[in-house]
């Protein structure tokens, strides 16, 4: 049943819809082998979303003073401290590593957050990407734990901050990484893939930059880097494959990332079919209570 | 006749007739996200420009809207940068359009206890008559043992590298001029 | 197992006290329609109405709870722009405007005693949503990234009905005269006896992740909620048959047993949603188990 | 920086950024490239994508760190020993470029037998004189190389000294190109190339372990990775910052480096040489254009109080016969004509009796001395915050306290402006507002976005930015502001008789203004900077066009060619995909928009490339040409060879590719320029827990040192009593996501949020030997100030163990202040004012501190427990002082 609940094929849900306005499906391939942790992701991102600031809390967590992705975070890079080696090939690198990664959205193909939005304000873009209409969303909070990444939240803004980036009543809605909608609509390529110092953000036609990242494992495993993986490559995971994939070089839980996420709506039919049963019981159960000794 | 084309425009309707079963798509869209566009595109004018912040230089694109910056990005075009920005780079726009940006000269007299409000023009009056007042006060035509000096030792400038070549030209040639010579930048620190 | 300085992976819901409040309200709503009209059915006048007064009640509470809850309460209406089968919101939006209208509908001619036809169709529509609105929050919830909702998926459906069967068998009891409650009666005392059973068998089932239910806030409002309804069904069993005041003792318990447990539930995903151990554990068992969905092999 | 120059004749960084992708292997040393210039970094990632070998040597794993290829963890202040170090390795190895060294550096040139080497003299070089605490580096000259005619500094060798010296303008006395005495075999006992020999020989991978706590594995991994990626067919490059400037052998830290490309060949070559990475957007520039003391633009000595009296002294003394700098007189004149028009004259010797004179040291350190002393009664600081970017923050604000009036210009309130009402002293009571008699100006400035105008980026570059929008209200540009004070002054002085309103009277200040601010022509000011002919004012296209008779006008002769043909070549932007990876048509950079500078070293004596995969320039038979601009005379022949009485570049043969030298070299050994040393030797940082293991003479003799000034006091040292009071090697440093001292990011919400709080980075070690908690707050204090951090507890400042004794580092970054978005204690305040001889730049890259759990006192409790601490160290040294002072001891050689 769940395949008619609209996870047919490897194709993002609701994408086909579009018919010739349908535009290649894109998405970021963040290499996190090349991320020099200089967070100018997060500050492209907020500059141009005009994202309010987040908070001035130090977190003696590295250098992260981010913490998590959220209605005021749509970049996040994650710094990991280690006593490992970079390479596995004993190239004498030292037995130290810092790990940094910049997350985002994922987009996923088969996205939670776009399954159980009421109102239709969670969309998919001609592009494939997973967007909110901020003109529609009510802030009913139903896509916030639905999502097996944590990557939408509410915003809530406690007292206007004095400083930029706030306009006008954005309290109550929920927020999260557009894929730069906007500046795609205007064939330019989201702020954060631009402003990325290393290319460690790229951006491009998936297909393309599963390619790149295809190539790119094999290069740095021939090159015995320690613990290379790509994450959310695989159509054939849980969400149907990312539109935001990231090439780690740990496991996903080690910066904070499931590892093996599943879309929540993939059991929406087993539940439907478990809540008819259960309603038809009630009922069953409710007419029994009336055979027997009348009064 | 307004009744069918709201109806018609009902999500829920047109879920059926877009073939959106699902309503994840098309069927769903707001006319604010069908027509959504980025605002660089409406920009009056676009600007070349370098990065304040290091001495990297990467280019900037400046875009502004109404006589103030709207956005600043990085300039693709540059063969140092190539686009990319730094996140100090990136925030350039909030540099210059920052509220916390003074916009007013102030004052503060000699012992005073806060700031006062001063026009420019009677502030740049002032200034030049504290400078010709030290200088004529100050003036040493020869050191102690003789020596020619030609200067002031009283008065001094502190500032240059994230000024102008232009500017740092005018405050050299103008400070000779004036013999001052304790004339310094960030090169020392 | 290793985590991000220990940090969630996935966020905590933003749904504040309506929440829960409405899966009570919605479950005694659905389940008072049921009850009314079986009543009509067999002939039981006295129930039948004050079922349908309370199943109308508590359906019109369920509304205002919801829209509350809103970060923007103004675009309620929103809810009702798309028909959404992966939504359970979006298709219990729906299913408490039809359940809701029928029954308030039926309510009001009731009491005007006009248009009985009418009256008995919109007690039927009612009734005929009821139970959907009865178990379909099960639904919602589990249909979720929450550890400990997403597992009891089999489970939540079952048990939310169970409770809102009790509630509303407890609410008549209050009622209803005592001579003419016994089918209410004896609905709270079976469901009631489901309910304890189900939430049992959910926990068990659910192997660490159900853990929650033993912890914290979740903990102590489970215990709460199998206490009261016990002692309300028990005191129903016992005395509710012969003494008024013994009924509305037993069915009020029974309701705060119902409305406990909606709370216990609640609570425990909150609580599997702050600790990424629920949520990573079970995930790198299943990559244990299924195997890995990361690439780590170049392709040949 | 002086040491570039001296060793190559330019201060310049030698290649440009992009050509980073070509290296074969880059040493990233006294630098944090990737957070300090992530964009630029880009080139260093494209170059380990292509199989180069990336090095980050580094007290702290940093960022850099985390990219590249090997990490090496040394002590703060050990960089000139483990460099020594690997000079030792080529030469004990025989691994030096042969061919390139012989022909392209002075290693062949024989040194006067005044010369004494520290290995002689226990860690001094001949010609010190304890009582000046000078050196005559006349001792350190060429053998044969007459003494100049003229009266001067001899002391410090009778060129000049400082940034033109610094800028090979240090030539005088060789009366051709070629040196009197050389021996081709480098066998000389008295040969450059022997005296480096000996001069390296203790400086043994054992010794560089023991010195730089790293291991002897590490040290040699670089070395090898070095050597095996030099010579025809490789390129290895450096990349320094500050890391290695501030210090009190900043220089010498840089000619270190400079030895080494100069051994292994890899100057003026595609992926080679020395990139400096400047931190403000054009610090390059304004030392190009200078403000600075001691140069005038295009680094043109300054008038000396004591030196050269008259203009023909002074031009003999500036004038290097052979070389560029044997048109100085050109060049002086070109800009006496663009400062003063048709006053200045031949016949008032270009109003050369009338210009200021500066002394020895006028830096901005002495003029914090000045102002503590009551001397200084004005100051103007535009575009800096001294208060919290300088060192020992406490003195820069006393100083500010005690002027007349004060004029500050920037974006927003910095702490410079504010000192009268919240700086710390006045918390701690030092300081009381109504108390403080100081007229403070404060004039808003204009961004960026708000006017026109050039930077001089870290390669040299002039690159132009467009006004945007037009500053709002009371702001306006630094160049409206001194247009128009200027104009104002000149004005009030008009009618003056006074000889001292003379220069004011004849100065050009004529430009032409527009729009309603009356805002100056940016561009027209670059087109005096580029210089014309006086006559017909038609633009120059070449510095070699200028003339010394008056007949041509320059603002700045290394910026000549910026404005040619009339039109703003700084403002060119061709889009690199329509060029080369030179990007020749992108802006405009000094000189002669030559990217990578000395690049005739990229083709053999004979003028062939030494390989194909490294060619860049080249000799086709008729003319010099290639991919960029050749630095050299478009057709002197690789075989020319100078007459016995050429001059100038006439005198610089055609092997020869440092054309600013007198002898057209590369300086392995500086005879002359340098104030502290021709040979870098490891000194012991100023302030540190150690003795030098190596000489008797701990630190630099020649180090600026304020021993009388109560507001500088110092630590005690390595094995001095008292020197536990503070046990800890500190290090100062920024963060990619904020900017120095702050004032251009502490007011942005975006950058402040990513990085809220001051902090201190301690090892697990420190932390539990000093009790600190992660999360939790430090005291770190000096013998100068104490201030709070939050503890970042991590692996990536890790202890080192030296001579047997491990030791802990403190990692404090100095972005913060008492204002903005977010505040917090200024590490600057810990400083000294111990400064590099050459530069007067202090040492904030290596001190000693102790670090002690828990916020710091409040008000006046801080200057008591400051105080006490100190009172304490410096008691303990008096009751038992060293036996062996550090200027009398000698010890026996190791």
């Amino acid at each position: 049943m769940s395949s008619t609940l609209g996870h047919p094929a490897a194709a993002p849900d609701g994408w086909d819809a579009y018919g010739d306005d349908q535009q290649p499906r894109v998405g970021f391939f963040t290499d996190t082998s090349v991320c020099i942790g200089c967070k100018a992701c997060e500050v492209a991102c907020k500059e141009w979303n005009l994202i309010p600031e987040d908070g001035l809390s130090w977190t003696g967590e590295s250098y992260d003073n981010t913490s998590a992705l959220g209605a005021n975070t749509w970049r996040h890079v994650a710094f990991i401290e280690q006593e490992k080696p970079l390479h596995t090939n004993g190239d004498g690198s030292t037995g130290l590593r810092w790990l940094m990664e910049s997350d985002v959205c994922k987009h996923c193909t088969h996205a939670a957050c776009l399954d159980v939005c009421p109102t239709g304000s969670l969309i998919r873009t001609e592009f494939g990407t997973v967007i909110v209409q901020q003109d529609i969303c009510n802030g009913c909070g139903y896509c916030v734990p639905a999502c097996p990444f944590g990557v939408l939240d509410k915003r809530h803004i406690a007292k206007p901050p004095e400083l930029p980036a706030f306009h006008g009543n954005e309290d109550g809605r929920v927020w999260k990484c557009t894929l730069c909608y906007d500046r795609l609509k205007g064939g330019h390529e989201p702020a954060c893939a631009k402003a990325c110092p290393t290319q460690s953000i790229q951006f491009g036609p998936l297909d393309e930059l599963r390619e790149r990242a295809d190539a790119r494992l094999a290069k740095l495993s021939g090159e015995g880097w320690n613990g290379v993986q790509l994450y959310g490559r695989d159509p054939d995971d849980g969400v149907g494959g990312f539109g935001a994939f990231f090439l780690l070089l740990d496991d996903p839980e080690v910066y904070g990332l499931p590892p093996d996420p599943i879309v929540t709506t993939k059991h929406l039919g087993e539940m439907w079919s478990s809540m008819a049963a259960a309603a038809t019981v009630l009922v069953a159960g409710v007419a029994c209570a009336f055979i027997g000794r009348r009064r | 006749m307004a009744l069918r084309t709201l109806i018609a425009s009902w999500p829920a309707v047109r879920q059926l007739r877009e073939g959106d079963a699902f309503a994840r798509g098309p069927a769903a869209q707001s006319p604010r996200t069908r027509d959504l566009t980025p605002r660089i595109d409406h920009a009056d004018r676009v600007v070349e420009s370098v990065c304040p912040y290091c001495a990297v230089g990467c280019g900037q694109l400046v875009y502004v809207k109404d006589g103030a910056v709207d956005h600043i990005e990085g300039d693709p075009a540059s063969p140092i940068s190539r686009g990319r920005l730094c996140p100090k780079g990136q925030a350039s726009k909030s540099l210059v359009e920052s509220p916390l940006r003074e916009t007013k000269v102030k004052y503060r007299r000699p012992y005073g206890t806060r700031w006062e409000e001063l026009d420019l023009d009677t502030a740049m009056e002032m200034i030049a008559d504290r400078i010709i007042e030290t200088r004529a006060a100050s003036w040493d035509y020869e050191t102690e043992t003789g020596a020619p000096a030609n200067r002031t030792m009283a008065i001094g400038n502190l500032g240059g590298a994230t000024l102008d070549n232009e500017e740092n030209y005018l405050i050299k040639k103008l400070t000779v001029a004036l013999g001052i010579v304790q004339v310094e930048n960030q090169a020392r620190i | 197992m290793s985590s991000y300085y220990g940090r969630p992976v996935i966020k905590e819901p933003t749904w504040t006290w309506q929440i829960p409040t409405y899966f009570f309200t919605g479950g005694l709503g659905g389940a008072s329609s049921v009850l009314s009209l079986s009543a009509t059915l067999f002939g039981n006048e006295q129930l039948a109405r004050r079922a349908l007064y309370i199943g109308a009640l508590a359906d019109a509470a369920c509304p205002p709870l919801l829209i509350a809850d809103l970060g923007r309460p103004e675009r309620f209406h929103h809810m009702l722009r798309v028909v959404k089968p992966t939504s359970p919101m979006n298709m219990g939006s729906w299913v408490l405007l039809a359940s809701g209208g029928a029954s308030s509908t039926a309510a009001a001619l009731e009491r005007l005693g006009r248009l009985r036809p009418l009256r008995h169709t919109a007690a039927t529509v009612a009734a005929l949503f009821g139970p959907a609105l009865a178990t379909y929050t099960g639904v919602l919830i589990a249909d979720t990234a929450v550890p400990v909702w997403h597992e009891g998926r089999k489970e939540l459906p079952w048990l939310f009905g169970a409770t809102a069967a009790a509630s509303a068998g407890a609410a008549a009891c209050m009622a209803v005269d005592p001579e003419h409650a016994g089918p209410a009666r004896r609905l709270a005392i079976g469901a009631v006896a489901a309910d304890i059973a189900l939430m049992r068998a959910m926990e068990l089932r659910l192997g660490e992740v159900g853990e929650v239910y033993r912890k914290g806030a979740a903990g102590t409002l489970g215990l709460a909620a199998k206490a009261l309804a016990g002692a309300g069904a028990t005191v129903l069993a016992k005395r509710g048959g012969r003494s008024r005041g013994a009924a509305v003792l037993g069915g009020a318990l029974v309701c705060a047993g119902g409305l406990c447990l909606r709370w216990s539930v609640f609570k425990a995903g909150f609580q599997s949603a702050r600790d990424p151990k629920y949520t990573v554990g079970p995930q790198r068992a299943r990559v244990e188990r299924e195997g890995t969905k990361v690439t780590t092999q170049p392709k040949a | 920086m002086p040491s570039l120059g001296a060793s190559f004749g330019r201060g310049g960084a030698t290649d440009f950024q992009q050509d980073l992708q070509n290296s074969d292997c880059i040493v990233i040393m006294g630098s944090n490239m990737a957070e300090n210039h992530p964009v630029g970094f880009q080139w260093v990632m494209e170059a380990r994508e292509r199989g180069a070998t990336v090095i980050h040597i580094d007290p702290r794993f940093t960022r850099t760190s985390a990219m590249a290829s090997k990490w090496v963890g040394i002590r703060a202040g050990s960089d000139i020993a483990f460099l020594g170090g690997v000079v030792n390795y080529i030469l004990q190895n025989d691994l030096w470029f042969e061919e390139y060294v012989k022909h392209y550096t002075n290693a062949p040139v024989i040194i006067a037998d005044t010369f004494a080497d520290t290995e002689d003299l226990d860690g001094l070089f001949s010609g010190w004189d304890p009582e000046k605490g000078k050196y005559d580096t006349t001792t350190w000259r060429y053998e044969g190389m007459e003494m100049h005619a003229s009266a001067g500094n001899r002391e410090e060798g009778f060129g000049p000294s400082g940034h033109q010296a610094g800028h090979g303008g240090a030539g005088g006395g060789l009366r051709h190109g070629e040196p009197p005495s050389e021996d081709p075999d480098l066998q000389h006992p008295r040969c450059v190339f022997q005296i480096l020999k000996r001069h390296y020989q203790r400086y043994t991978p054992e010794l560089v372990a023991d010195l730089c706590g790293c291991s002897v594995e590490e040290f040699l991994f670089v070395c090898e990775a070095l050597t095996q990626n030099s010579g025809r067919e490789r390129t290895s490059a450096f990349c320094y910052a500050v890391g290695w400037t501030q210090h009190t052998v900043g220089v010498q830290y840089i000619r270190t480096a400079a030895i080494i490309q100069q051994l292994l060949g890899n100057m003026g070559r595609p992926g080679g040489g020395i990139v400096a990475l400047r931190g403000h957007a054009s610090i390059q520039g304004s030392t190009d254009i200078p403000t600075l003391y001691d140069i005038l633009p295009g680094y043109l000595s300054m008038p000396h109080t004591e030196y050269y009296g008259d203009f023909e002294s002074f031009m003999q003394a500036n004038t290097s016969p052979t070389g560029f700098w044997g048109h100085f007189k050109a060049y002086w004149v070109s800009l006496m004509k663009s400062y003063f028009g048709e006053h200045a004259t031949a016949d008032n010797d270009w109003l050369f009796k009338q210009l200021p004179r500066i002394d020895d040291d006028n830096s901005v350190y002495f003029t914090v001395d000045q102002m503590l002393e009551g001397n200084v009664k004005g100051y103007i600081i535009a575009g800096e915050n001294p208060a919290v970017g300088n060192s020992n923050g406490r003195a820069n604000r006393l100083g500010l306290a005690k002027l007349d009036w004060l004029v500050v210009r920037d974006l927003v309130e910095i702490e410079s402006a504010s000192f009268w009402y919240d700086s710390p002293e006045i918390e701690t009571g030092e300081l009381e507002t109504k108390a403080i008699p100081t007229e403070v100006f404060f004039l808003p400035a204009a961004a960026h976005t708000e006017k026109d105008g050039s930077f001089t980026n870290t390669q040299r570059l002039l690159q132009w930015h467009r006004q945007a929008v037009e500053p709002r209200d009371d702001c306006r540009s630094d160049l409206w502001f001194y247009f128009h004070l200027g104009r104002r002054i000149r004005e009030k002085l008009a009618d003056s008789k006074e000889p001292r309103d003379e220069l004011v009277r004849y100065l050009r200040w004529d430009y032409p203004t527009h729009g309603q601010l009356d805002e100056p022509s940016a561009e027209a000011i670059l087109a005096e900077i580029n210089g014309s002919e006086t006559a017909t004012g038609a633009p120059l296209d070449a510095y070699t066009k200028l003339r010394d008779d008056g007949s041509t006008a320059c603002g700045c002769w290394i910026y000549c060619g910026v404005f040619k043909d009339g039109v703003n070549q700084a403002a060119r932007r061709k889009p690199h995909w329509e060029q080369d990876y030179v990007a020749a048509e992108w802006a405009w950079a000094w000189p002669a928009n030559r990217r990578t500078i000395y690049n005739r070293a990229s083709a053999d004596p004979n003028g062939d490339p030494w390989s194909e995969r490294k060619k860049l320039v080249w000799w086709d038979g008729t003319k010099w040409t290639g991919h960029d601009v050749p630095d050299f005379e478009p057709t002197k022949a690789p075989d020319y060879r100078p007459g016995k009485d050429a001059t100038a570049e006439d005198a610089i043969a055609g092997d020869h590719p440092f054309i600013m030298q007198a002898d057209g070299r590369s300086w392995l050994f500086v005879p002359q320029g340098l104030v502290d040393a021709p040979l870098p030797t490891h000194y012991e940082p100023h302030e540190s827990p150690f003795d030098n293991p190596l000489y008797a003479q701990r630190a630099n003799p020649r180090r600026q040192q304020r021993k009388k000034a109560s507001y500088d006091p110092y630590n005690p040292v390595a094995d001095e009593p008292g020197a536990e009071v503070y046990p800890y090697v500190v290090t100062t440093y920024r963060l990619t996501e904020h900017h120095t001292a702050g004032g251009m990011t502490r007011t942005i919400p975006y950058l402040s949020e990513l990085q809220p709080e001051m902090f201190c980075e301690v090892s697990p070690e420190l932390a539990a030997e000093a009790g600190l908690e992660a999360g939790g707050w430090a005291t770190i204090f000096t013998a100068r100030s104490a201030i709070e951090a939050r503890v970042l507890v991590t692996n990536r400042i890790p202890p080192v163990t030296v001579q047997g004794r491990t030791t802990h580092q403190v990692g404090l970054p100095y972005h913060w202040g008492a204002r903005g978005l977010t505040t917090g204690d200024s590490a600057n305040d810990l400083g000294h004012l111990a400064l590099d001889p050459n530069v007067h730049i202090m040492e904030s890259k290596a001190m000693t501190c102790g670090i002690r759990p828990g916020r710091r006192p409040r008000g006046k409790a801080l200057t008591e427990f400051v105080t006490e601490l100190r009172e304490q160290a410096h008691s303990r040294r008096e009751m038992a002082p060293r036996h062996e002072p550090e200027e009398t001891r000698k010890t026996s050689k190791t």
